[in-house]
């Protein structure tokens, strides 16, 4: 569907906005429930993030000066923004705006502006969890950026709604999934690092450095960082469903990709622990990008899985 | 770079129990580091001086939170060794089988407590339902879920409630069939055996000179240094049980022993209500009316061997109603005064946490 | 005047909203100060999991709304306990375990151990024993929920007004407040 | 008595020829007590060190106020005999000075730091051991002196809840 006039693309990338703030809030409920059932429990209700956002945004927040202040704004505005000109099904707020580098720019905005604000607060444990969350980025990209390029050049465009129409031409068969196999595995993973799932939850580590950036948050400010926390998920999952799953045609098969990945990543995260920063480095850059480097040649070289 | 000052507690979620860890960091490198106990202080020593002594078995079983039996174990000890009192029969293997279930609760806890710096909250779930089931015989064998008071001087304080040996047996069959899931998930774990493999190494010379005992001492000796071998109490002597050790002592190691000497004490469990005789459970251990017993005078010391080492209390009597000075070695005071200031240096902050899990610090009583 | 009424209700209205949802997403800073903390795992797992009513831990003061002090307190951990509680953010609430922070419980004759905490902070809510079972603990929080849904737990708002009060008991007690602790190293 | 484990006894008379021993005795059948004078203690030390006792487990102090005297007491272990030993000694209460046996046991350095701060014992040698480690802003005398009151400590101290006194107990009455 393709939509011309500027008022209503900002109305549709709005409504792409709120639909990804209610679906992504609610998964994450029922995530874990999930999980909780992983821990023998019963766990929270499944509005229960819901709850806890509304609860912090209704809470007075400290501030400390205004890095701190102005880092969050810049933060969650930056991820509003990548998340506007995401496509949603058949929906795109922008078209012809959905190229894949976009959202990499704009998605070190809003990661930028969180740096910036945890540092801003002063606070050296977030200081060295702001170190190592830029740290494990440099893991993860690298062989991220391998295997996406190599779609690019297989298939020709980098149009997210495109390469997703690419891939539904000929039904689950023409996946990137069943196409490129090893590279979706190495994808895979540079996604539990994107989430910071487990094991690649070094920037977090209560045990290690008490949550690492969002050590001195709390209040309205950490209510946004909880906002902000979902839309960056839906963009990083909603990324790796339109390059390797096809994208979604109707609403069934979105929502059933989408929490099959979420899903699995966060089960994945409660079977495992966490890597230290060194450990995590030196993993992606063997395994992972061994991958992504195999992938490439077999789909640039050999023009396999084109 | 300039050294930056990191505090590891006393509110921090890599710490358990109350106590802060001072660290100066380099980079993410460990350069100076110091313990700050005393959080936790509240003077037991002084108390136990103002209570006579048998009002003194509802004070100590406060000292350790996780594993409070060895405290009443020593001090009967202690008492009946001046006052020269047999206890029963039966009584012995009862109290074998409070601190062995106790000590079974300790490392069930302390093994699923791995999940805290490792990440693995799934493993701490797990640990902590079992636990609970031992919570719960607990509570029917002596009333209480966490602080008994049952092992009193001249026995224990009451005969084991009908049918519970049932329910023991009952739970711990269902314990040992599901260890090896715990095996699974933990130690064959690759993202725990990458943070704990030939990380946080403690070598026999260290352990000598820190006066490290307990599963610390054992993982890096290979020697069976187990108080309940070398010196022991109860009737130990009288039940067959093996202590796992080994020579190379990382953090995987004293893990897997931990989790080895699991199957041990529920063999040792079996063996105790196997071979539980009856009879009285309790000798009145001296005249009159236990508030006002006057012990013999004398000075003496008993250790048992509690999960994470050697667990000992110096008592000195002068003939009167209470203690004239009770002195406790907490078990992992060395590791953790010592240790922090002179071993933890050169790690790096992941592992502070880990290096304080596992070397089975238990800050409560550190600070008594 | 019609207008001030109705700005009242709106407000009325809002806090009414904020209320529901403090109730029901409570965070916990579990400070583990003393031996009742034995049983908030215990709480937290299988057997009672305490997440059924919203709450969880929380890593740090600044993003907790519920201070758990759980058992006696020592001078020096009182001290810390004060600064933990200043930095949250409000509003905010303590539950207080077992009967060492009413009036010193076991160690009322120890020179390290305080006696009656509500004379330093305000308690929103005592849990009773030595230590609180789990469904004690439960029970504590059911309550402490139902105190934020009628208004009643406002111990943070008690904190404010009597600031002076307190801190003047509280300087009574530990000396200087601020201490740099060093001292040991 | 006739339960005493040989090798103890042996062993206390081994050390009864090369040393004064003051008193022996064996308050279970493992373990003795010995004690000698202040300046006997190092050397006792490092030769019962050298015999096995590669454990010191505790260092800990008695306060004999009516004998005007501060006990230490070193309890050692030899993990492969089984056998515990008491090594005890008397200092003067009103000048209570020893000196460190982290030369020999460095694992003593905090058990040393512990008694200083309970007892005030001063132990020379050790730069750290007059440092408060426990306590902090300590405003009285070493709180496990036989002659420090901590309820009166607490009371004078930390403020108590008031309460309604329904019943008043009579003289010497629930004492």
């Amino acid at each position: 569907m393709v939509i011309n006039q500027l008022p209503l693309q900002i109305l549709t990338g709005l409504a792409i906005l709120a639909f990804a703030f209610f679906w992504q809030t609610s998964l994450s409920g029922i995530t874990r429930k999930i999980v909780a059932r992983y821990h023998k429990r019963y766990g929270p209700k499944w509005y229960q993030e819901f709850r806890d956002i509304f609860k912090l945004m209704s809470k007075t927040g400290v501030t400390h000066g205004w890095v701190y202040d102005f880092g969050v704004m810049m933060a969650l505005g930056g991820i509003m923004a990548t998340v506007m000109f995401m496509p949603l099904m058949k929906f795109t707020a922008f078209p012809g705006f959905d190229n894949f580098f976009i959202y990499v720019y704009l998605f070190a905005v809003g990661m930028l502006g969180m740096a910036m604000s945890a540092v801003g607060s002063g606070n050296p444990l977030a200081g060295i969890g702001v170190m190592r969350a830029l740290t494990q980025m440099v893991g993860y990209e690298v062989p991220f950026m391998i295997v996406v390029l190599a779609i690019i050049n297989g298939h020709g465009t980098s149009s997210l709604s495109q390469l997703a129409a690419i891939q539904q031409q000929a039904g689950v068969l023409s996946w990137n999934l069943v196409k490129m196999p090893i590279g979706t595995v190495a994808a895979f993973i540079c996604l539990l690092g994107m989430l910071g799932k487990k094991p690649f939850e070094t920037f977090i580590a209560p045990a290690e450095i008490a949550s690492g950036p969002m050590v001195e948050y709390g209040g309205k400010q950490l209510g946004m960082l909880m906002i902000l926390h979902q839309f960056s998920i839906f963009i990083e999952v909603s990324l790796f469903m339109n390059l390797f799953l096809g994208g979604a045609a109707n609403p069934l098969g979105f929502a059933l990709k989408y929490m099959a990945v979420y899903v699995l990543a966060s089960l994945i995260s409660q079977a495992m622990g966490r890597f230290k920063i060194d450990q995590v480095i030196k993993f992606f850059y063997k395994i992972p990008i061994a991958l992504a480097i195999l992938q490439a040649v077999m789909v640039v070289y050999l023009g396999w899985g084109v | 770079m300039k050294e930056v000052k990191l505090f590891l507690g006393p509110q921090h979620p890599g710490m358990h129990g109350n106590s802060s860890i001072h660290m100066y960091v380099d980079g993410d490198i460990i350069k100076r580091s110091y313990l700050l106990p005393g959080m936790l202080h509240r003077g037991f020593e002084k108390s136990m001086e103002r209570r006579t002594w048998m009002n003194n078995i509802a004070l100590i079983p406060r000292i350790c939170v996780p594993e409070p039996d060895p405290n009443e174990m020593v001090f009967a000890l202690n008492a009946e060794a001046l006052a020269s009192v047999e206890v029963p029969e039966r009584a012995h293997w009862i109290r074998m089988l409070v601190l062995e279930l106790a000590r079974l609760s300790a490392h069930l806890m302390a093994f699923g407590g791995i999940g805290g710096p490792t990440g693995l909250y799934t493993a701490m779930y797990w640990a902590q339902a079992d636990r609970d089931s031992i919570l719960t015989l607990f509570e029917e064998i002596t009333g209480q879920r966490v602080y008994h008071m049952y092992i009193t001087i001249g026995g224990v304080r009451k005969d084991l409630p009908k049918g519970i040996e049932k329910k023991i047996l009952a739970f711990v069959d269902d314990l040992e069939s599901r260890l090896p899931d715990y095996e699974n998930l933990v130690l064959n774990n690759p993202s725990v055996q990458a943070r704990t493999k030939d990380q946080i190494m403690l070598p026999a010379e260290v352990v000598w000179e820190l006066g490290v005992t307990g599963i610390g001492m054992r993982s890096s000796t290979g020697k069976a240094y187990d108080l309940r071998k070398v010196t022991p109490y109860a009737r130990y002597d009288k039940v067959e049980f093996d202590v796992p050790t080994a020579t190379y002592s990382d953090a995987h190691t004293r893990l897997t022993l931990k989790y080895l000497e699991m199957y041990q004490i529920i063999r040792i469990i079996r063996q105790i209500l196997d071979l539980m005789p009856a009879g009285k459970v309790r000798e009145k251990a001296l005249d009159g009316s236990a508030l006002r017993w006057q012990v013999p005078a004398g000075q003496v010391y008993s250790a048992v061997e509690a999960s994470r080492g050697e667990y000992g209390y110096y008592t000195v009597s002068t003939g009167g109603t209470m203690p004239y000075r009770v002195a406790v070695r907490g078990a992992s005071f060395p590791q953790a005064t010592l240790g922090i200031e002179k071993y933890l240096p050169g790690h790096r902050i992941d592992d502070a946490a880990l290096w304080f899990d596992t070397m089975g610090i238990c800050s409560p009583e550190i600070d008594r | 005047m019609a207008t001030a009424d109705k700005e009242k209700k709106l407000k009325e209205g809002w806090e009414g909203i904020s209320r529901f949802f403090r109730a029901n997403s409570l965070w916990m800073l579990m400070y583990c100060t003393g031996c009742c903390a034995i049983e908030l795992p215990q709480a937290m797992t299988s057997r009672y999991d305490m997440e059924r009513l919203g709450m969880g831990p929380m890593a740090t003061p600044r993003q907790a709304d519920v201070l758990l002090v759980t058992g006696y307190l020592s001078v020096k951990t009182l001290r810390r306990v004060i600064y933990a509680y200043e930095q949250m953010s409000t509003p905010k609430y303590i539950v207080a375990f077992g009967p060492c922070t009413i009036n010193g419980g076991i160690y009322h004759d120890a020179a390290t151990v305080i006696k009656s905490l509500d004379q330093y902070l305000p308690i929103d809510v005592y849990i009773a024993g030595c230590m609180p079972k789990p469904e004690a603990v439960m029970n504590g929080f059911q309550d402490l929920i139902d105190m934020i849904k009628d208004k009643t737990a406002d111990g943070w708002k008690r904190y404010r007004d009597n600031y002076d009060w307190y801190k003047q008991n509280q300087i009574e007690s530990l000396g200087e407040l601020r201490i740099k602790d060093e001292y040991h190293e | 008595m006739s339960k005493i484990n040989m090798q103890l006894k042996e062993l206390t008379e081994n050390v009864g020829k090369s040393y004064s021993v003051l008193q022996v005795d064996y308050p279970t059948p493992n373990q003795a007590a010995l004690d000698f004078q202040p300046g006997d203690v190092h050397a006792v030390l490092a030769y019962l060190k050298g015999q096995g006792f590669r454990q010191m487990s505790l260092l800990s102090c008695v306060d004999w106020i009516e004998d005007g005297q501060f006990q230490l007491v070193y309890l050692l272990f030899n993990w492969e005999a089984g056998l515990r030993l008491q090594v005890r000694t008397r200092i003067d209460r009103a000048n209570p000075v020893f000196t460190t046996v982290t030369g020999i046991y460095p694992g003593a350095k905090y058990y040393e730091r512990d008694v200083h701060e309970f007892f005030g014992v001063e132990f020379n040698g050790n730069p750290d051991s007059s440092k408060p480690l426990f306590l902090e802003n300590w405003d009285d005398m070493p709180p496990m002196r036989k002659d420090f009151d901590p309820q009166a400590y607490s009371d004078r101290k930390y403020k108590a809840r008031e309460y309604k006194t329904d019943f008043n107990t009579k003289a010497g009455e629930g004492q």
